[in-house]
């Protein structure tokens, strides 16, 4: 397997191979032997070239996240030939804006066709007693909005999209 | 050895009219004492800990509290049937409701705490301020609304000591608001908080009270009998807090020298004493730099942070509680009371620091709590739980006991470290980070910390475990391309319901 | 507050030479200090805790402990090739062989433990007893074979003390043994002895010993630095055995004194000193009901039990072995040593009490440790372990702690009654009978209390466990019906593994 | 669902029906309303007429083996017709004796052929270092014996059968 990984605002590229029950993971060109092992619900214990880690991995398609202690880690995953043709197309595709957790939205700070910097403020859901305000993963212009004040919405409800 | 008489049971059977980790550590107490428990829940709750470990379990309505926690007639109607001898109300919720103490005497079950007369007069802040000066606990001193013309100003502020703050009357959010250091400066701040005032209130009054640097929250546990005996056990400092919230408290304070301890712990009897106060609760104090005390107000119930006190005194409070609610007079004296040793707690919430203390609610996937020496976790959860959004998001309190504190921050580190919740995201690498900082190693504490350690709250990349997390995702990636290369199609479940799906809207960040 | 001394961490890495419990706690207590850990597993134990919590972790061979565990060798390579400065050997395996010190000595690593020498004086039963005899510490009083002809029997048997205990010197299984009350019963009992052994062994050798009637298991805990100071931090009482394995221990004992603490406490300090003792060690007596003292041997290690001597003085002994390992010298007095409240130690075990403490390992199917006040759980498993066949079946140690002796017990019987552990059958329903035996409340204990009290290790029908159990399967049965009735076939994969299998072989017994 | 129920040396006839939401558990005519949530693994919470109680509960086929603390028993259901059938026959199938944990085999105590009694030895296995002596699970006769000294065997090997 080869792939190429997001972590943070760095790329790798990665190959995995099995080897007489170890798995040899290469990353920029640096071999790692690891003996992994998938325990209780998402905990593996991995020996790393003898040194041991406990991580839990929750995937979905090519994004992952991983747990070590309390530090959480997001990767992501694309194949070559993918990234390029991605890459082609300017990477940038909609974002649709869904909602962290069940809440009621408060206020909307923006409206359609307004243009959008990264981290701008866009709405705000309260939740839990607590006002949270959602901001734009990315900068672009708001193509819909799917809420208004008062709409009480479900985890994972779309908001917006970013486009 | 036979059972010693204050070990007797105090009751048969007790109703706790409460939720989460508080009521599963009241169940805990009752049932070392052979006493029968009574649990009540609402909708959200039928599946929580307090369900699950109590002999008896009822339910009483729907998620939100005002329409079961915080129903009076439910719970009574609950003990009336269950025959329950008393109703413990743990904390939150109606702990400080002198109405349910007093439908707890008409009804003849008692209520474990202190009279609704108590709890009346702390509960009004004004009340509970005049009350304190009348006994000779010191208040935050302060004047009435100012005339910008007296001529008597200064001496006034002289009186208070400099520093000094003027407030607006009808303030808030800082406006209005003005820290005054010396005599000199004193008239034309005020001129200029009173134009503040007028420009945001309309209403220019303002008023001058003490103003306290750096001040720490110290607080003082007392334990009252029936019987006119009232002990103070010790102090806990919980001024690391945000929003008001304490997040992380101790026992005993960094600071507090014995004979300090001695001096605010008779502050807190006297406090007790004013209100004719039974059973255990805690007066709030504002520790200035320089050592002095100011009420700030007691908490007529069971504290949050009632473990380190307990690590440290080798104390039961909640059977103490229950004792003394039946009547059992205190088995010791001011001098029996030892500190041994030093206790931290820090609160496992289900929220994110890096992002403003955001509640994270949701399902539990995977639960590891750390144990071994020196390590009590207080919670309320289990593998498989989902954290409902109608409540306080906290998950468990994390304490540890060291032979000093040196030592229970080294056993805090170790056992956060071991602590393993898989679906949420949790206060946990908060306070790794907080246990690993050296103004916290030093004990530099105050209420303004975080503020003054932002660092503390800030999400940060570190290339060694972006590498883990590569090395562990490419095993996961790599071993889900193997199965689906080898299973048939309809058997690709995993990742459903993962907890990625609520990362979707942020996507990524950089 | 910046680090005192005695806390600046005294290896920088460590190699735990062990696996199970006592590998993650002395883990536990190396991460507290700083120090990095290096773990070794044998095949078996790749999956196992200690492998998950150690910094680096090394495969040392298969399953059987001479192959790994046991392999000196093995060992000291890894130790050189990970750069740990110190092997710790836990308890059992290398822990007591002067081969794995010399082998340290010779690599230049340090051994967490006293000297070879030492080790070998306190491991041979002949050298042991002589050098206590000449350390002035009494022993078991007993007599070389004797000559059924001679005269002064009657003496011998008047110095030991009656009763005494006549022995086949060959025997074994209770055979040519004979217990004498009083002088008159002496001549006939050592004939019908005498006949007995030579009936049963060929060899009519007896030799006389001090009787003990219902001796306490009474045990002292040293802890000696390389400076020519030892302390005795109180004694532990395990009299309650199987096949002289200690299923529960505690500290103080229900019946040691202040002033026999001091007496026993000065006997095993020159127990230790007799053989320049360095580190934690255990010296241990039989008590006997008089109050008499008996040396039996001195366990150059850490023991099982040593947590409840830590819950009660709130010493670390891990912390001080590795510190004293180091050259750190203690840091208090026997003055300073303080005890406080009461320890109880419950062995959890993957066994069957009730059919002669036959070991059940087996998969782990569903783990929830109990917490909240007063309980720590020094566990090496996990939810989804197995248990492996080749080594001792320990889950964990269960202690609580308690202000006094009824409070550790009443919460030891709330832990058990939280700790779940399904999937295989564990030694907490046993502990769970004991902490609610009157004579075990009492205090009454010795090392025959299961002999005398068999009802404690019988199975018993419980027609109200009976009636749970009737409704929980109706409801588990009807549920897999509803389920069978709207799923595919291939779908019915619950109930296998399922540990019912594991009484497929017993069926029904009644 | 209506069904037999055999715990301990008792029978029960035991009927089960579901009613908003709850069940109703009839056990020799006792009715019971429980709330039952399956929760972690194989642990239920059982809330049986406002009683609390927490099991955990493993089958296989018609045989339930129920935790309720350190306590377990076994449950056996058979629906009554199946059960007359049985009885008609004898109910004295062949018994397979297997073994409980794998282990060494270190003496046989019968021969094909003897007759045994209840709870009489048949063989001994070595597990983690003690002997465990099996026993018979019912009076009859050996009618094989499929292991000897020294044979090492397997959890649920199958070591005699008793007709």
């Amino acid at each position: 397997m080869k792939i190429s990984a997001q972590v943070g605002d760095k790329l790798a590229e990665v190959s995995v191979s099995r080897d007489d029950g170890l798995l040899i993971v290469t990353i920029d060109g640096v071999e790692h032997r690891v003996d992994a092992r998938k325990l209780e619900g998402d905990f593996y214990s991995m020996l790393v070239d003898g040194t041991s880690y406990e991580v839990s991995v929750e995937g979905n398609g090519d994004k992952y996240l991983v747990r070590h202690g309390a530090d959480e880690q997001k990767v992501t995953f694309t194949d070559p030939g993918r990234q390029a043709r991605a890459a082609a197309g300017g990477g940038a595709g909609p974002a649709e804006i869904l909602s962290v957790m069940p809440g009621k939205v408060v206020r909307v700070l923006v409206n359609e066709g307004d243009a959008v910097e990264e981290g701008q403020g866009l709405l705000v859901v309260e939740a839990m007693k607590m006002e949270n305000e959602i901001e734009a993963p990315k900068a672009g212009t708001v193509k819909s909005v799917h809420v208004e004040p008062g709409t009480t919405v479900d985890n994972d409800a779309l908001l917006l999209v970013i486009e | 050895m036979s059972a010693h008489p204050k070990f007797k049971k105090p009751f048969d059977k007790v109703l706790i009219a409460n939720r989460g980790e508080i009521a599963v550590r009241v169940i805990r107490a009752c049932h070392e004492m052979g006493i029968r428990t009574v649990a009540v829940y609402s909708d959200a709750d039928r599946e929580a800990l307090h369900v699950r470990f109590a002999h008896q379990a009822f339910n009483i309505g729907p998620p939100p509290s005002t329409e079961s926690y915080l129903r009076i007639d439910k719970i009574m109607e609950v003990a009336k049937q269950s025959g329950a001898q008393a109703i413990h109300p743990g904390y939150g919720f109606l702990s400080e409701n002198g109405d349910l103490a007093r439908a707890c005497i008409e009804a003849g079950i008692k209520f474990v705490g202190p009279s609704a007369e108590a709890m009346y007069a702390m509960g009004d802040k004004v009340r509970a301020r005049n009350a304190m000066i009348e006994a000779g606990v010191p208040v935050v001193p302060g004047t009435p609304p100012l005339d910008p013309d007296a001529t008597d100003l200064v001496d006034r502020a002289n009186e208070i000591g400099f520093p000094v703050l003027l407030k607006a009357s009808a303030g808030g959010g800082g406006k209005g608001m003005r820290i005054v250091r010396e005599e000199k400066e004193l008239v034309s701040a005020l001129a200029q908080a009173a134009g503040e005032a007028r420009a945001s209130f309309g209403d220019d009054t303002v008023f001058m009270e003490k103003f306290v640097e750096r001040p720490r929250h110290i607080e003082v546990q007392v334990l009252a009998d029936g019987h006119g005996n009232c002990l103070y056990l010790g102090e806990r400092e919980c001024s690391i807090q945000r929003r008001h919230q304490k997040l992380i408290e101790e026992c005993p304070s960094p600071v507090v020298t014995p004979e300090e301890r001695a001096k605010i712990g008779d502050l807190a009897v006297k406090a007790a004493k004013a209100v004719d106060y039974e059973g255990a609760g805690t007066v709030e104090f504002l520790r200035g730099n320089d050592g002095s005390y100011y009420f700030m107000e007691m908490n007529t119930r069971l504290q949050v942070e009632h473990p380190v006190t307990e690590e440290v005194t080798g104390m039961d409070l909640v059977k103490w509680q229950l004792r003394v609610a039946a009547g059992v007079p205190l088995d010791r004296t001011q001098d029996d009371v030892e500190l041994h040793g030093h206790a931290i707690e820090c609160r496992i919430i289900a929220e994110d620091a890096t992002r403003n203390f955001m509640p994270c609610p949701g399902t539990i996937r995977g639960l590891r709590t750390p144990s071994g020496p020196g390590v009590r976790d207080d919670g309320g959860v289990y593998s498989g739980y989902t954290v409902p959004l109608h409540y306080d998001p906290m998950i468990s309190k994390l304490v540890t006991w060291g032979s000093d504190r040196e030592q229970a921050i080294e056993r805090m580190a170790r056992a956060l470290d071991e602590y393993r919740i898989d679906g949420l995201t949790t206060s946990i690498s908060f306070h790794k980070k907080v246990m690993r900082h050296q103004a916290f190693i030093d004990g530099d504490l105050h209420t303004g910390f975080l503020e003054e350690h932002p660092e503390l709250v800030k999400a940060g990349d570190n290339e060694w475990l972006q590498q883990i997390a590569v090395v562990a995702a490419a095993v996961d990636h790599f071993r889900r391309q193997e199965q689906l290369a080898t299973r048939p199609r309809g058997d690709r479940r995993r990742g459903a319901g993962s907890a990625w799906k609520r990362y979707g809207g942020k996507g990524w960040r950089r």
